[in-house]
C-alpha cells in the first residue's frame, strides 16, 4: 500500500528537522554556546521517522544516549529540547537531564537513556502496562546494534516474547559501537537473526528509505496491537560523525568509510523520490526546509533567552511528597 | 483488634489487599505464582485469587524483571517485583539504581515511578557468601529511592502497602529470618506510614538503634540488660530513606549513648551513616563513642557455627551495651 | 567410533558414584545430619559424565548450584566433599562454601556457583587464558535451563564465539527452573536453536544415553581444542527431586510426569546397554556398585570424625596477605 | 629524580609497565583499544605496543567483561578490566561483588584471585545522573576487595602497579576529574604499597580526610585556612580497603578534629564509615562533631551550575573547617 502524498511531505519534513536540529546542536556546540555529552544522530533520521510515523502520543517510544532523532520523530518540543540543551529552567527536564535524559511523558515518551541497552526492558515493562490495561497501544523501542550485545537485550526480548507483549525492537544499527567496529563484537553478521533465538519476527531494511523503514515497523506496528507480539527490525544506516561531538577526528574508520555512507544520505534519497514521483517540486521542498529552519532559529533564540534554573532547583523533582533539603542526610 | 500472624502472612496479606483494591498492582517475579507461591510463600495463593496475569512469573532474567517493572511503572502500573534474595541486586540494579530512582529527577518532575522491588536479605540460613547478604546501605546512597526494612508483622504488613500506595519508587527489604517470626497485626485495613521510626522500648540510659532481624535481638538484650538495672531504648528506624532522624537523635540526645545493630557487615553498613549522623549532629549529646555491633568484615561462611559467629545477636548486643557503660 | 569397554564401565562407575553419594546426601538430609541448602540431581549424571569423561585436570568446567554431579565427574574427592557438606574443616571449602561452592583448583573445578549463569562468564574467561596462552585446554561450562535465560547466557556466548574461546556450554536441560516450567519462560522450544544467534553449533542429545552425549560433547570439545570455537550442548535430562530438598512435595508437577521421566533412568539405560552387549554382566556391576558403596561410606564416615572448623577461620582465606582482624573496620 | 606528567599519563606508564613486564597481564574493555585508546583515553597505544590480543577490545557487555575477568584469573592470568564509567557497575556488580571478592574465602583459601577492575567516577563533566556517580562506598561494604583511589599522577602510578601485581581482587576508581591533573611522578619503576594513607599536608589544627579529586580541593582549602592561620592536615588514604586506620586516627588525636571530603552523595558514602570509624574508636580525642562534606543527597544534575552545587569544594570546605573551630 503506498503511502498518501502528505504522509511522504510530512516523513520528509520530520527527517529535515532532525537533521537541521542536529546541525545546530553541533554548531552551539563547537561555538562553545552548549555543554555536556552531545551524540548527534545525524544520518539516522529514516529509522526514527520511519518507525515513529504513524504512533500517536498514547503509544510509548524508549531512546538511547544518540535520542534527538527519536525523540523528535515522536513529535517532541523543539523549543523545550532546546532550552535543555541550554541548560535552563524551562528545559524538558528542568536543566538537570541534559541531552542523554530528554523526555516527555505527555506523548509517550518515555526517555534517552545514558545505559546503553537499559531501555530495552523499560520498554518492555511500558507493553507489559498495555497488554495488562488491555488497551491497543504499542511501545517502540530504539537501541543501538552495541547494545544488542547487552543482557538486557537478551533477557527483554525474550520476555516480551514469552509473554506476547505489543513492543516492536528497532535497532539503529549504525555500524559502529563508539570506536569499535560491529563485526569485532557481534557473533552473527545480521542483527535480524538474533530474533530467532526469541521465536519473533526479524527483518533488515536498508534505512536509506524511510519507507521502507516505514513500512517493515507499521507491518510490526499493526502486529503487535493485534496482540500477535513483538517483533525485531533491523535498520541498517550509519552514523556520520564522532561517537560524541567530542570523538572530532575518528581515527578508527577511514575516511572513505565515511565519504562512501555519508553519500548514501536518507534526506537526499527521499528528497529525489519526492520530486521524481512529482509529490513535491523543489520550492515546496524548500519552503519546509525553510519552515523548519524557522522553528529552529526560534528555538535557539527562546533558549538563549531563558532563565536559568535555580539554586533550589537541585533539591526539587527527587520525591512525590518529600523534601529532601528538610533532615539533612534523611 | 489484632490478629496475630507471621512476618509472611503479614506482607501476604498486605499483597493481596492491595491486589483488591487498586487494578494498577500487580507483581511479578521469579516462582511467585501458585501452587508454588513463591520461594519464601509470601505470595502464596496470589495468583490462585487474583490470575497470573497480575501475579506474573518470570523467566530468571533479573534486569528484565527490575527493567520491565520501571518500564510499566513509568507507563502508570503499580508493579512489585520480588527479587528473591538481595545478593541478586548486585547483578540487576541498574533499574534500580540508575533508572527507577532518578527517572523522577531527569526529566525535570516529569513523572513519578511507583514501582515497589521487594526482596530479602540477611544470613542465618547457611545460605553462605552469595545468598546471605544485607545490602541496604548501598541502596541509601541512592537518592530517590526509598529503603523502608521492617521487623514485625504489623510492620511489614503496614509498610507494604504504603510502600504500594506511594508515588516514589521504594526498596522493600524483608529479612529471612523474621518471615516466622509471629505479632499481633490490625484487623482493620491500616497502613503504616513512611518514615516514622517506631521506639520498641523505652530507655532512658542507651540508645539501641536496630534494623531487620535485629530488632528481635536487641530487645531480648534489652531484656537482658534490665535485669542489671540498664534500661535501654530500642529503636526500628523501620525506613531507612527517609529517615527518621528527628526521633532517633531525640532518643540519644535522652540517653547520651548510642548503640547500632544491623546483620550486614559492619564497614559501611547503615550503622556508618547512622553512627556519622549522630557524631555529626549529636556530638554534643553523646557521653561516649557511637558503638557499633554488625555482621563481621568477612564474606559469610556456610558453616552455621562460622555463621552465628558472624551475625550479631542479644549477648553481643548487651556485651557492647555493658562495654559502653561501664 | 564406538568407545572402548573400560570407557563405558568407568562412565558407569562415575554414574553411579553421583546417584550414591546424592541418595546419601538425601537421607543425610532428610536424618538432620547435614544442613543448607542442597540442590540434588539425580536423574542427570549422564550429562556430567558424559561431558567430563575424557577431560583431563588441566581442562576447567564451571558449574551451578546444582553441581554435586558435575564436581565428581570431574574427578573430585568424594571425602572432601562430604567433609564440607558436615560443614568441617577437612571440607573442600573448609565448612565455608557448603555445596553451592565445591570447588577443587587443582583438578580445574573453577567452582559450584550459587549465582544462576555467573559461571558461564566465567568459564569463557577461563577459556580466554588458555587461548592467550596458546594452550590445548578447554573448559566445560555447565549451566541450568533457567540460566538461558540470562543476560550472562547472551554475553557469555557472544564473547565466547567472537573471539572462537575453547569452551563449551552444556545445558543441564531439566525441563524446570525451580517451580518454573520451561515453555513458561523460553521463547524458543529448543536451547540448542539459541546457539545460532551466536553463531556457533548448536546440538541437542537425549541425555538417557551417556554416550550419546559423550559423543556430541567430545566433538564440541576437540573442535575447541583445536581453536575452532565454542559450541553449546543441549543435554535434554530430568530432576528426579523438588527443586533442593526442602521442596519435597512439588505441588506443580504431576506424579505422572515425575514417573514417565523417572522410568528414562540413564543409569538402568547404561546399565542394560552394558548387559545386552555383554560388555558387563550383573556381577561386574554390582561389584562397581558395592566399591562405590564403599567410598561413599568412607566418606561419611571420615565427615561425621572430622573437626569443626576453628572460630578463627571465619577470618581466614579473605585476603592473601592481609589479615582482617588487624585494624578492626579496615 | 622525578618527571611530570598526567593523572591519565601515570596509569598509561603503569600499565604499559606491567604488560612488558608480565605475559600474564592482559587488558580487555570497551573501545580501550587502538588507535582510539579507550573513552578517557588511558590505554593509548598500549594495543599498537602490546597487541590487541592482550589489550583487547569486548563487545559493550558489561556482566562478561568482569565474569571473564573472573575467570580468566581463576585461570591463572592477571586481567585488568575497565569499566568505562563506575555507574555502569549498578549492571555488573556480580562478577565483583559476588564473584571476585568471595571466591577465595568460598573456596577455603584455595586460589586467589588477581584480578584488577579499573574504573572512573565522579561528577563535574556535566554528564548528568548517570555518568557521574561515585559508588566506592559500596564496595568498601564488600569484604574480600581491595578499593584503591588515587588522587595524584604518583599515587596513580605507584598504586596501579601494586593493584597488578596483588593477588587479590582490586577495584581500582580513578576520577574523571583527576585525569588532567599533573604532578611529579617517580622516573625510576616504583610501586606505592596498598593499605597507606599519605599525609598530602601537615597540619594541628583539624584533620580533613579526602579521596579522588577531593584531595586538590581539600588542598586547596588548606592553602586558604592557613592565611587565617588555621593549620589543617591532609589526608588521602589512597586504599579505602584496606584502610590505614593507624595513620588516620593518629591524626585525628593531634588535632581533635575531623572533617571528611568526597564528592559522593553524602548519606551512606565512604565519610559515613570514615566518621563512624573515628566516632567509635577514637571518640575521646574529639573536641567537636566529626563534620562530612559530600555530594548533596540529590541524583547529579546535568546543568553546570547545578551540578557546581552538588560537588564539594575548596571554599565549602574551608567554610566547614571554619564552623568547626568557630
Ligand atoms: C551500560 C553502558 N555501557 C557502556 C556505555 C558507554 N557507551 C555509550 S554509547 C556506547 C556505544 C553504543 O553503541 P550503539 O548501541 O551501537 O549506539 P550508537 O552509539 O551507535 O548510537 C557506549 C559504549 C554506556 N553508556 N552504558
Ligand atoms: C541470579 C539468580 N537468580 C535466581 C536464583 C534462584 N535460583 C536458584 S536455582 C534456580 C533455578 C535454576 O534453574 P536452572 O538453571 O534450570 O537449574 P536447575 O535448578 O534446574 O538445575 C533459581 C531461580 C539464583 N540463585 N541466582
Ligand atoms: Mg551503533
Ligand atoms: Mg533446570
Amino acid at each position: 500500500m503506498p503511502l498518501p502524498n502528505d504522509a511522504l511531505l510530512e516523513m520528509y519534513r520530520r527527517m529535515t528537522r532532525i537533521r537541521q536540529f542536529e546541525n545546530t546542536c553541533h554548531e552551539l556546540y563547537q561555538r562553545g554556546q552548549i555543554e555536556g555529552v552531545l551524540h548527534l544522530s545525524i544520518g539516522q533520521e529514516a529509522v526514527s521517522v520511519g518507525a515513529c510515523y504513524g504512533l500517536t502520543a498514547d503509544d510509548y517510544i524508549t531512546s538511547t544516549h544518540r535520542g534527538h532523532n527519536d525523540i523528535i520523530a515522536k513529535g517532541a518540543d523543539l523549543t523545550r529540547m532546546m532550552d535543555e540543551l541550554f541548560m535552563k529552567e524551562t528545559g524538558y527536564c528542568r536543566a538537570k537531564g541534559g541531552s542523554m535524559h530528554i523526555a516527555d511523558f505527555t506523548l509517550g515518551i518515555l526517555g534517552a537513556n545514558g545505559i546503553v541497552g537499559a531501555g530495552i526492558p523499560i520498554a518492555t515493562g511500558a507493553a507489559l502496562a498495555i497488554k495488562l490495561r488491555g488497551e491497543r497501544r504499542v511501545a517502540v523501542c530504539f537501541f543501538g546494534d552495541g547494545a544488542v550485545n547487552q543482557g538486557f537485550f537478551h533477557e527483554g526480548l525474550n520476555l516480551a516474547s514469552v509473554w506476547r507483549l505489543p513492543v516492536v525492537f528497532v535497532c539503529h544499527n549504525n555500524a559502529w559501537a563508539e570506536s569499535t567496529a560491529q563485526a569485532a563484537t557481534h557473533a552473527v553478521a545480521d542483527v535480524a537473526e538474533r530474533a530467532k533465538a526469541y521465536g519473533m519476527p526479524g527483518v533488515s531494511v536498508d534505512a536509506i528509505d524511510v519507507t521502507a523503514v516505514h513500512e517493515a515497523c507499521a507491518a510490526a506496528i499493526a502486529r503487535a496491537r493485534e496482540g500477535d507480539g513483538p517483533s525485531l527490525i533491523n535498520c541498517k544506516t550509519y552514523r556520520w560523525y564522532g561517537h560524541h561531538v567530542g570523538d572530532a577526528d575518528q581515527p578508527y574508520r577511514s575516511k572513505e568509510e565515511l565519504a562512501a555512507t555519508r553519500a548514501r544520505d536518507c534526506i537526499v534519497h527521499h528528497r529525489e523520490r519526492l520530486m521524481r514521483s512529482g509529490v513535491a517540486d523543489a520550492r515546496l521542498l524548500e519552503t519546509i526546509d525553510r519552515d523548519v529552519a524557522g522553528e529552529i532559529t526560534a528555538a535557539v533564540e527562546h533558549a538563549k533567552a531563558a532563565p536559568p534554573p535555580s539554586a533550589d532547583s537541585m533539591y526539587e523533582d527527587i520525591f512525590v511528597g518529600i523534601d529532601v533539603r528538610e533532615g539533612g542526610a534523611s | 483488634m489484632t490478629v496475630e500472624m507471621t512476618v509472611r502472612e503479614a506482607l501476604n496479606r498486605a499483597l493481596d489487599e492491595e491486589l483488591a483494591r487498586d487494578p494498577s498492582v500487580f507483581l511479578l517475579g521469579e516462582d511467585i505464582a501458585d501452587p508454588f507461591g513463591g520461594s519464601w510463600k509470601v505470595t502464596k495463593g496470589l495468583s490462585d485469587k487474583h490470575g497470573i496475569a497480575r501475579v506474573r512469573n518470570t523467566p530468571i532474567s533479573e534486569s528484565a524483571i527490575v527493567g520491565a517493572a520501571v518500564g510499566a511503572a513509568l507507563a502508570g502500573m503499580r508493579p512489585v517485583a520480588e527479587i528473591m534474595y538481595i545478593d541478586f541486586l548486585a547483578l540487576c540494579a541498574d533499574g534500580i539504581v540508575n533508572q527507577a530512582a532518578k527517572f523522577r529527577y531527569m526529566s525535570g518532575g516529569q513523572v513519578s515511578v511507583p514501582v515497589v522491588f521487594r526482596t530479602q536479605g540477611g544470613s542465618g540460613r547457611s545460605t553462605a557468601a552469595q545468598h546471605g547478604q544485607s545490602f541496604e546501605s548501598w541502596f541509601t546512597h541512592v537518592p530517590g529511592l526509598i529503603v523502608v526494612m521492617p521487623s514485625t508483622p504489623s510492620d511489614a504488613y503496614g509498610l507494604l502497602k504504603s510502600a504500594i500506595r506511594d508515588d516514589n519508587p521504594v526498596l522493600f527489604i524483608e529479612s529471612k529470618m523474621c518471615y516466622a517470626q509471629k505479632g499481633p497485626v490490625p484487623r482493620a485495613e491500616t497502613a503504616v506510614p513512611l518514615g516514622l521510626a517506631d521506639i520498641k522500648r523505652r530507655g532512658r540510659d542507651v540508645t539501641i538503634v536496630a534494623i531487620g532481624a535485629m530488632v528481635a535481638e536487641a530487645l531480648a538484650a534489652a531484656t537482658e540488660l534490665a535485669d542489671d538495672g540498664i534500661e535501654a531504648e530500642v529503636i526500628d528506624p523501620r525506613t531507612l530513606v527517609p529517615l527518621d532522624k528527628v526521633r532517633i537523635l531525640e532518643s540519644v540526645s535522652r540517653t547520651s549513648r548510642a548503640v547500632i545493630v544491623h546483620e550486614a557487615t559492619k564497614r559501611s553498613g547503615w550503622g556508618a551513616e547512622m553512627a556519622a549522623l549522630i557524631a555529626e549532629e549529636a556530638f554534643h549529646d553523646l557521653d561516649g563513642p557511637v558503638v557499633r555491633v554488625a555482621g563481621a568484615n568477612t564474606p559469610i561462611p556456610a558453616s552455621p557455627m562460622l555463621e552465628a559467629l558472624h551475625r550479631p545477636n542479644a549477648a553481643r548486643i548487651a556485651a557492647a551495651v555493658r562495654r559502653l557503660l561501664a
